[in-house]
């Protein structure tokens, strides 16, 4: 958007709101912990190909839950499987299950709220009215009824949680957009003759998005905990593949037995929802207008 | 439940809430043992040898090479309201099993009785036509249409129970599925005990019944069944003495409960064979070499001993062992050499050029343990490629009966004990079938030729021949033989094990003092 | 205030009307049918079954019969429960799924508010790290897990507290509460937190203090009013999501509610249990929503008023 | 012995962007029976060190570095909490500006008012309400009994206003410290509740201190001024002295700055640029309801080259006039023409060309700059919209426009937040004039700054308006400054308009009294 002035005598560096909250952030030590873990984690899942120290699949029935030791860091399954590499492979699915299903919450709750909040009126109502009727429905009897009538893959899964969460961000969207329509800058927009779009693109959604940023740092563990409970009940992802929630399930029901099958895949998901909350509640800090103001 | 041993109270676990109580609608195993305790059939199963005894019926007898049998009803048996049971009432009652507007889904036990199947399926009308009459108030008359060895064991089975017929037609026609006649209050039964208390989800409460014929060998005075889903909730009720009998154990505590001194853990071979369905008409598996390559390269003792923990039996055939003195071929065994020689013939050297292969199961802990393991087991022995998929229960239940898979996970419980129970699966276009296997010589030898077998040894030679024209085709690949397992409270006696999985809570007793082994506590 | 509350109850009846709809046909599109079973039924049987629940009409007429039935309240007969009507089951289950879920909102309440108050006191000390990061675990913790956990440490290591039941043993009430409680006390902490940080830097609690009232009272009396809102308006879709949520709970706890029938009727393909569920929880939801907005522009002066229909 | 002395406070307020000195080593006294204003423009530490006293500045951040501060042989400063809380409400009470947020909008007027009396009195119920009852009377509430079981909400902010100073006076307080208590009020109710605030301080002979950023204010009223600018005490004495002979420098600027004197009428061309006939703009809140009527039946003609002072009290509908011609609300009815062109009936395309012949001028500089947009973007895109440069004249125009509105070139590349509100409005005026537009409606464009400030910024609107030959609707509460800045004076009031004439005219001469009791109330004008 920024149009490049190229000479400029001595025109001193602006720092913008972005390069402000960035300048917060930095300062406060929980929030850096959680990036820097998050960082972390989807560095690990990115690598994991390369990083896990044993096959995936690999088994050794004989030795089957075993405790951990020098061999298998994190302790082995009943298969006999490294457990670190499951958590490693979990996490994949997971964080991916967590970005994209709030990447879809995103893009269709800020597209709709936005929308409805600019445009107002009637087609405000009509789009409001339609997210109160997705609200009324009870959204655990749907999803299982999703997977269980369109079978189980992914990117149902995905597309299911997203369509379940982008209700909450319409709706903060919405309000943003209704509090900044009320501004002045807008309206001196509008008085300089932009258009709705440009004006929703320019000039309303920069400026609501850091609440959305917020509202989806808290998005993340929420879906990560669907997907959970949705393994719970058997309609999570396929075996072998697995994710957090599913090896939680599975460590949940031996947690006397094999109590580390619960603990490592729980400390990795306790850690990275956390580290998200940490993040989330920074960014919320760092971005809040009050406190940049003067 | 400490005093719940003194008053004679038994605190049982019965898996999931009984869809009904209703003999000729349910289907289930929690129903079953309900419906076995508030009912009794015309002969019941010994607890220990599985042998048919008296049960309303005092003794039968066979007629016309078997094809007749006469029961004579005990004069002693009453209904819950003190009227005496009568053959009338079977005859009534077995109308309303078998009438095709009941829809009742076991009425095929009653498929070996003369006309039986052609009346449900609409084809006679009459009941007067179906082999069942009346002689007299306690004489009943059964025609077969072949003699029916284990006929009499059927009379167990709760859909060719008696129900009381002026009870049903108080709340509505004979062939109604939902009134409520069998809520507390209405229900009229006949056996041990009566119901009480039926909070839905939360227990049913059975007592001692005043009017039954053997009363006096009844000690418990109240069973309590608890409906109870989560098997991890049930073990842990047991452990705090919440229960005195669990319905299954899981599967990662029984090491931990088989090492134990006085362990109330208690296993034993159960009939029903876990095996996967093989489609004999898709490839690669629609090659016999495929087949009997995967059969041979899974090493079931291996699987047992770690997956299963020793709770089953390794199978290398359909027939459970020991069905009644049957005891299947085994023709083949874990031979990795061999399977890999067989994979080479039917084109795929070691595993090269394999179009892949997709096992199918139900979402389900323990089937996806199992697949898991196998799919390891083929991809290491074989070096092929194997994906597993899971489908929930109904979904899965399509796809099998469409045979819309490659290789798919299936178990089968005997419903009685006769190895033509497991054989005749395999008949063409069975609806257990589910592989595509058709072999006119092998319907005709389970049809027709073993029902005719003069002798037992004449009738086990020919389901022997059987079994092993369908073990060559391989249309299945057995895994294991089941086992049921159970914890039960040492203050418990009578509960005998046997290959049914069947018990007869007349027999039980409780003993106070007994506590559970100090190990638990 | 009657008009408003019927406004609100005419705007949802066509809700409502979407929701039978769609989970109407959803459920018949899904592959298997309540009459499936590992034993394949006789052919005759299974059409015999149809023809006793309507199954053998077409679909549309299906539907027509549906809501016809439904328009008198009935729910239809239970598929997988012969002889128990959808109605009878959801009776029977909804006062223990709503005790659960009360019991479970007022555990969730008294820590979430205390925890959030006392955290808003001293915001980024260790008075509100500590609070709201156990909170964060009671966020982290899937019920599930929860459950089982507590019934491990409390019912059978410490042997304090019953492990199953409900009604049955006193006290086992207690861990199934928590069990679903504590993941909205969590919420409702981080909500009253947000909600009293809110209102403690507002004019009027500056006046307050002015007044020379110690600081219990400007925060009691003043400040908990205005910060508790958000939680308040959040009441409702909480209690409606305890009671659509409270399956994971009764299934370990052995809880004979509402939730075990409602996961359990997917899976059996027990359509109008499916149905019966999804209109009455469809209408919990539209039903608490309403009341915690009513609750809501109560507590708020100048809301009541509209409500009152006279001076605004 | 005064009754407040404050010696050597200095408070400091740490944040994350460092330690902050808020106020540096202030000294001043507040004699009994008597008020003393501290006078200072934002920033000045005027009012934390009145809350530093009392203990109401929040620790953390903020942090008293010393002084002491001795009221009734006392120092607040080394009293405990309690012992400061037994004080505050009882013998120091206090009143603030903003009387729509101070009060609990969810307590009961009469809950709130006796909660001093029963906490620092021990008084029961009911004789509490009665002496709050018998105060509502006395600062002028006329129904006291329905006043007690009413919530804020149902008040304006005058009423509010008498029933916090109600509040305060309710424990007889020897000190009432007043926070710009009318800074946020129209000026007609300034008027009377200075006018209140004097009477009460006379009749109960209480020492008052009060806060204020107005001199004019302060003029009326106090008997001691003390001025005060970035935390430091610069100068203090009587009024008049203060006012005549004012040392400091800045005291001086802070006179000069007072808006004053009277626009010599430019001539105007004779054929109006913008008319307006019988204009309405209604809002309908809810359907059914009555319908707002902000702009009722108006009827106005615009000249060129001139400044159209619009005046009128806060819900006049003067902002809902000026954004009607802008087009920027919805018209109900009546007729616009530009040029004879007909503004009200355009639409789509034909409008946004129309636009950059019009430009407004925001109240908050704070809200009408977008605060993503450098002042670079905030400039370029009025101008590249509606083309009035192509890409590579870009940067010359950009540059001429901040030399025009007084900006420093090199601040180009920087946001809205790092500059303060005069330097905003600065941008906001380049922005408004980037499309060379003919006309502009600037919307109360000072009356959120500081005196100072907002001295400069009308002498730039002056400049422009003379070097551009723009015509401008100038809306306005302030009667000062429209005197200053406008040809010729509307007068708006519940949506009509009531008068217009030429400055001098309405001024010397107004024909309604609105329009008289409008002028009354100019504070400054009437000392007590």
């Amino acid at each position: 958007m920024s149009i490049v002035a190229p000479v400029f005598e001595n025109a001193e560096k602006g720092s913008s709101l972005w390069h402000d909250a960035w300048l917060r952030l930095r300062k406060n030590k929980l929030a850096l912990f959680g990036g820097s873990v998050m960082l972390f984690m989807v560095s690990v899942a990115l690598l994991t190909p390369w990083l896990a120290p044993y096959s995936y699949e690999a088994q050794n029935l004989d030795l089957g839950a075993s405790p951990p030791s020098a061999a298998h860091w994190l302790g082995t399954d009943i298969f006999g499987r490294d457990v670190l590499t499951q958590i490693m492979y979990g996490g994949r699915i997971s964080l991916a299950v967590g970005f994209i299903a709030t990447a879809v919450a995103l893009l269709i709750g800020v597209t709709w709220g936005a929308v409805a909040g600019y445009v107002g009126g009637r087609v405000d109502a009509i789009m409001m009215r339609l997210v109160d009727i997705l609200y009324a429905l009870p959204f655990m009897i749907f999803i299982v009824l999703l997977m269980v009538v369109f079978g189980r893959n992914i990117l149902l899964l995905f597309l299911a949680i997203g369509a379940v969460e982008w209700l909450t961000m319409a709706r903060i969207m919405r309000s943003q957009v209704q509090s900044l329509r009320q501004q002045e800058f807008v309206e001196a927009a509008v008085s300089v003759g932009l258009s709705p779009t440009a004006i929703i693109r320019k000039h309303v959604v920069p400026n609501a998005l850091g609440p959305i940023i917020v509202y989806t740092t808290l998005t993340i563990p929420s879906v990560m905990l669907l997907e959970a409970f949705l393994s719970f009940l058997g309609l999570g992802i396929q075996p072998p593949a697995t994710s957090w929630g599913l090896l939680i399930s599975y460590g949940a029901e031996t947690m006397e037995e094999y109590p580390w099958l619960l603990i490592f895949p729980g400390c990795a998901l306790t850690l990275t929802l956390f580290s998200l909350n940490f993040l989330g509640d920074g960014l919320r800090d760092a971005l809040d207008v009050r406190g940049s103001k003067d | 439940m400490v005093a719940g041993n003194r008053d004679g109270i038994l605190h049982y676990g019965n898996g999931a809430e009984p869809q009904g109580l209703d003999p000729h609608v349910v289907t289930g195993v929690p129903e079953n043992h309900i419906i076995r305790a508030l009912f009794e059939g015309l002969a019941v199963k010994n607890p220990i040898t599985l042998e048919p005894e008296p049960g309303v019926a005092e003794s039968w007898e066979f007629s016309d090479e078997g094809r007749v049998i006469t029961f004579f009803l005990n004069p002693e048996a009453k209904w819950s309201n003190g009227e005496q049971v009568t053959a009338s009432d079977y005859v009534w009652s077995w109308n309303r099993a078998l009438h095709p507007i009941t829809g009742n889904e076991y009425s095929y036990m009653l498929f070996p009785v003369v006309n039986a199947e052609a009346y449900l399926k609409g084809e006679v009308t009459d009941f007067s036509e179906v082999g069942v009459k009346a002689l007299n108030s306690t004489t009943l008359e059964v025609t077969l249409n072949a003699p029916t060895p284990y006929f009499v064991q059927l009379m167990d089975h709760y859909s060719t129970f008696a129900v009381h017929p002026e009870t049903l037609m108080q709340f509505g026609e004979m062939t109604d599925r939902y009134t409520p006649w069998t809520r507390v209050g209405n229900i009229v039964s006949n056996g041990a005990f009566t119901l009480t208390e039926w909070s839905l989800n939360r227990r049913i409460v059975v007592d001692k019944s005043e009017h039954y014929w053997d009363r006096d060998k009844v000690s418990l005075n109240t069973v309590i069944f608890y409906p109870m889903e989560n098997v991890v909730s049930e073990e842990r009720m047991f452990r705090v003495e919440q229960l005195h009998y669990t319905q299954v154990v899981p599967l990662d505590k029984i090491p931990l409960y088989r090492d134990m001194p006085n362990t109330p853990y208690v296993q034993a071979p159960y009939l029903g064979t876990y095996y996967y369905l093989i489609n004999t008409k898709r490839p690669p598996v629609d090659d016999v070499r495929v087949r009997k390559a995967l059969a041979m390269s899974v090493d079931r003792e291996k699987l047992v001993r770690t997956v299963l923990q020793e709770t089953a039996v390794p199978a290398y055939s359909i027939t459970p062992p020991d069905t009644l003195g049957y005891s299947p071929p085994k023709l083949f065994d874990y031979d990795p050499e061999r399977a890999r020689a067989l994979l080479a013939e039917a084109g795929y050297p070691n595993g090269e050029g394999w179009p892949g292969l997709e096992i199918l199961y139900n979402t389900n802990e323990g089937h996806r343990k199992i697949a898991v393991a196998i799919q390891q087991m083929w991809k290491s022995e074989l070096g092929i490629d194997i994906t597993i998929t899971n489908q929930e229960w109904k979904v899965y239940l399509d796809s099998v009966t469409q045979i819309d898979f490659q290789v798919a996970r299936r178990g089968w419980i005997g419903d009685y004990v006769d190895a033509n129970n497991f054989l005749d699966l395999f008949i063409t276009d069975g609806g257990n079938n589910n592989t595509n296997y058709s072999d006119p010589v092998y319907d005709d030898l389970i049809l027709y030729a073993a029902p005719k077998a003069a002798t037992r040894e004449q009738r086990y030679a020919l389901f022997m021949e059987a079994e092993t024209m369908l073990m060559e085709e391989m249309p299945i690949i057995p895994i294991y033989t089941y086992t049921s397992k159970h914890l039960i409270h040492p203050s418990v006696t009578g509960l005998y094990s046997n290959l049914m999985d069947s018990l007869n809570l007349k027999y039980v007793e409780l003993v106070p003092g007994r506590t559970l082994p100090e190990a638990l506590r | 205030m009657l008009r408003f509350i019927l406004i609100r109850i005419l705007q949802a009846l066509p809700v409502i009307f979407v929701v039978i709809t769609a989970t109407f046909f959803l459920v018949r599109s899904a592959p298997g049918g309540p009459f499936d079973q590992e034993k394949v039924v006789i052919p005759e049987v299974k059409k015999a079954l149809e023809a006793q629940y309507r199954l053998d009409l077409p679909l549309h007429e299906q539907y027509i019969a549906y809501l016809g039935d439904l328009a008198h309240g009935d729910l239809g007969p239970s598929f997988k429960y012969p002889g128990r009507s959808v109605n009878e089951i959801l009776f029977a289950g909804l006062p223990v799924t709503a005790e659960l879920g009360l019991y479970a909102l007022i555990i969730a309440l008294c820590i979430g508010v205390t925890a959030g108050v006392f955290a808003s006191l001293r915001p980024n000390t260790a008075q509100d790290y500590v609070p709201m990061s156990l909170a964060m675990i009671g966020i982290c913790m899937p019920s599930f897990l929860l459950g089982p956990l507590l019934v491990l440490v409390f019912g059978i290591w410490l042997d304090w507290l019953p492990i199953t039941g409900w009604g049955d043993i006193p006290g086992d009430k207690i861990l199934p509460a928590v069990t679903l409680g504590s993941a909205y006390a969590a919420y409702i902490a981080r909500l009253s937190r947000a909600g009293m940080l809110e209102i403690l830097s507002q004019d009027y609690i500056r006046t307050a203090r002015a007044k020379g009232l110690p600081e219990w009272r400007v925060v009691i009396q003043h400040a908990l009013r205005g910060g508790l809102t958000p939680v308040i308006a959040f009441l409702g879709p909480a209690f409606a999501g305890l009671l659509a949520g409270s399956f994971v709970v009764e299934t370990i706890f052995q809880i004979p509610g509402l939730g075990r029938f409602y996961v359990q009727a997917a899976f059996n393909r027990d359509y109008t249990m499916i149905l019966g569920t999804t209109v009455f929880l469809s209408s919990l939801i539209v039903f608490f929503n309403l009341v915690s907005d009513i609750i809501a522009a109560w507590l708020n002066p100048r809301l009541r008023h509209q409500f009152q229909g006279g001076r605004s | 012995m005064a009754l407040l002395n404050v010696e050597n406070l200095s408070v400091s307020f740490v944040t994350r962007n460092g330690t902050n000195k808020a106020v540096d080593n202030v000294s001043f006294a507040v004699e009994e029976r008597q008020i003393t204003a501290i006078i200072g423009e934002s920033g000045s530490g005027k009012s934390v060190s009145c809350y530093a006293i009392l203990g109401l500045v929040p620790t953390p951040p903020g942090r008293i570095d010393n002084g002491n501060a001795h009221f009734l042989g006392q120092d607040l400063l080394a009293l405990s909490e309690a012992e400061l809380r037994a004080i505050r409400g009882r013998d120091i009470a206090m009143i603030f500006q903003d009387p729509m947020t101070c009060l609990n909008p969810f307590m009961k007027i009469g809950d709130q008012l006796i909660e001093p009396l029963t906490l620092h009195e021990d008084l029961a119920k009911g004789p509490a309400r009665e002496r709050a009852m018998a105060l509502l009377a006395e600062v002028g509430i006329w129904h006291p009994q329905a006043a007690m079981s009413a919530f804020p909400h149902e008040f304006s902010g005058g009423m509010r206003q008498r029933v916090m100073i109600a509040m305060a006076l309710i424990n007889e307080p020897k000190l009432l410290i007043a926070d710009e208590p009318t800074t946020a009020l129209d000026v007609t109710i300034q008027a009377q509740i200075l006018k209140l605030i004097a009477e009460l301080q006379t009749k109960r002979d209480i020492g008052v201190l009060f806060i204020s950023h107005d001199l004019a204010v302060v003029s009326d009223i106090a008997d001691k001024i003390v001025v005060m600018e970035k935390g430091k005490v610069v100068e203090s004495g009587q009024p008049k002295s203060i006012f005549e002979h004012p040392q400091h420098p800045y005291t001086q600027k802070l006179l000069a700055a007072i808006p004053s004197g009277q626009k010599t009428a430019d001539t105007v061309a004779p054929d109006p640029l913008i008319r307006i006939e019988h204009l309405r703009t209604w809002f309908t809140a809810t359907a059914g309801a009555e319908p707002v009527k902000a702009v009722d039946d108006v009827s106005l003609e615009i000249h060129r080259g001139e400044v159209l002072g619009l005046v009128g009290e806060s819900g006049s509908g003067k902002s809902t006039l000026g954004r009607s011609i802008l087009r920027l609300v919805p018209i109900t009815d009546g007729q616009m023409t530009f040029e004879g062109t007909a503004l009200s009936s355009l639409k789509g395309h034909k409008l946004k060309q129309f636009r950059h012949r019009m430009q407004m001028i925001f109240q908050d500089p704070y809200a009408s700059l977008n605060p993503r947009m450098t002042v670079y973007d905030t400039l370029a895109e009025p101008l590249l919209l509606h083309g009035m440069v192509n890409k590579a004249g870009l940067d010359q125009a950009i540059r001429e426009l901040m030399d025009n509105v007084g900006l420093a070139r090199a601040f180009v590349r920087k946001y809205p937040h790092e500059f303060s509100g005069g330097q905003r409005q600065r941008i906001a005026i380049g922005r408004a004039l980037a499309t060379r537009p003919e006309f502009i409606v600037a919307d109360e464009p000072v009356s959120a700054l500081d005196v100072t400030i907002q001295a400069q910024i009308l002498g730039l609107l002056a400049d422009l308006t003379k070097e551009y030959g723009l015509t401008m609707l100038f809306i306005s509460h302030d009667l000062a400054v429209i005197r200053q800045i406008a040809d010729r004076i509307a007068v708006m009031y519940r949506g009509k308009l009531v008068e217009k004439g030429s400055t001098a005219q309405v001024f010397e001469s107004p024909r309604q009294d609105y329009t008289r009791s409008l002028l009354a109330a100019i504070p400054g004008s009437n000392p007590v």
